[in-house]
């Protein structure tokens, strides 16, 4: 199984600070699309992705176990 | 000693600069963010910072890094603060010492620009008659690739 | 509050940081000159600071005004130390404060190149086997009409 | 009479802080090359001057009860 985190409006969005899904097998690409869709969540074109808090792109192929984040533009600073 | 930090109490600013001090320098520069009242002619009531707070401190220990490659003889230290702040309270403290003088200036500032890139750290304004993700209305960014569009992103 | 001081006893640097807060002002910088141990690869024992104090302290009040009058919204706090300094003592420490990041770096460097232009304090440097007065024997700077030459001092 | 001040290395030539001249009258050219004369100092084209904490040309004319300060290249900082 994976954990996916959601941050900032992307939290407010799902109503979760995480779930819990199986994503492996699946690229970055693919679990947004589902994501989005299930969420209704919209401009996910700004959203970066980490997996086990490094960036990846959106072909990066997710592994069993894999920490999945959803990172919207960052305004720390 | 952690020069890199996620903070959820005020930040000791003298704290940040102490490791940073080192014989070979003579120059130490900080930067200080603090909580602004008027943005845009709006008036801020309060902030609220959230951090993916692991990742975060690995992405400033990444920031440090690039520093002490790219400026001979840098030390880094820098502390974010998360929670709620209000008006004039520090949200970042960045310390950075340097042999000489210019490479201080120079390189403390290239450490806030990266924080604003590719640190998980998101701020929510809170007004009198609303409150909103900073960066989420804007639409000006986009990740095409899915991930930060920098050339030199370590990963 | 003095914004201008020299000061014969070390630096609280945080007392200097509190002069410049201000409601409007998102960024504060500060440049901390300490006293490095290796100039030029000769080993320094301890320096000297020598100041004219009360024009010194005029100085530094008029690199504050000129910087409050070209970055908007600027304010501005110098302490400088005098006496005896060993390694990694701080001889110096310039605050300002900014609405926005970038004016808060330029007007911190202008200040720090502006005091090496045009505010009598002099530092003797001590080795091992010798002290000189910094700036004395390198020759490179006249003053043929007697006073700087810079093109921006209020007289 | 007029009090002037040495700093840095033309303190440790002059061997005083300060001393006491009548230079009213005289430019600051001028009294800068009597003293230079009289504590054979060298190099007086670096030094800069001040009357009364503020810096002036060598053709200021100097006036009764003002305080000149040489000032040798700054090394604060």
């Amino acid at each position: 199984m994976n954990k996916v985190l959601f941050f900032a409006h992307l939290r407010d969005a799902v109503g979760e600070e995480y779930v819990t899904v199986d994503a492996s097998g699946k690229t970055v690409a693919e679990l947004k699309a589902d994501l989005a869709a299930k969420y209704d969540l919209a401009r996910m074109e700004t959203i970066m992705t980490a997996i086990n808090e490094e960036f990846v792109s959106n072909d990066e192929v997710i592994a069993e176990g894999d920490e999945i984040a959803f990172i919207p533009p960052v305004s720390g600073g | 000693m952690k020069f890199y930090e996620i903070a959820k109490e005020p930040i000791n600013i003298q704290s940040v600069i102490d490791k940073v001090v080192q014989r070979e320098a003579g120059a130490i520069t900080t930067f200080i963010g603090t909580v602004r009242e008027l943005t845009d002619g709006k008036k801020t009531l309060f902030l609220v910072y959230e951090a993916y707070e692991a990742m975060a401190v690995k992405k400033l220990a990444q920031i440090g890094a690039e520093i002490e490659q790219r400026w001979q003889g840098a030390r880094v230290a820098i502390t974010h603060r998360v929670g709620r702040l209000d008006i004039m309270d520090v949200a970042v403290v960045i310390a950075v010492s340097t042999p000489h003088r210019a490479d201080a200036y120079e390189a403390n500032r290239y450490a806030i620009e990266r924080i604003k890139e590719i640190v998980p750290i998101w701020k929510k304004e809170h007004w009198e008659n609303g409150e909103e993700w900073v960066g989420n209305q804007l639409e000006t960014v986009a990740y095409p690739s899915g991930k930060p569009e920098a050339g030199d992103i370590n990963e």
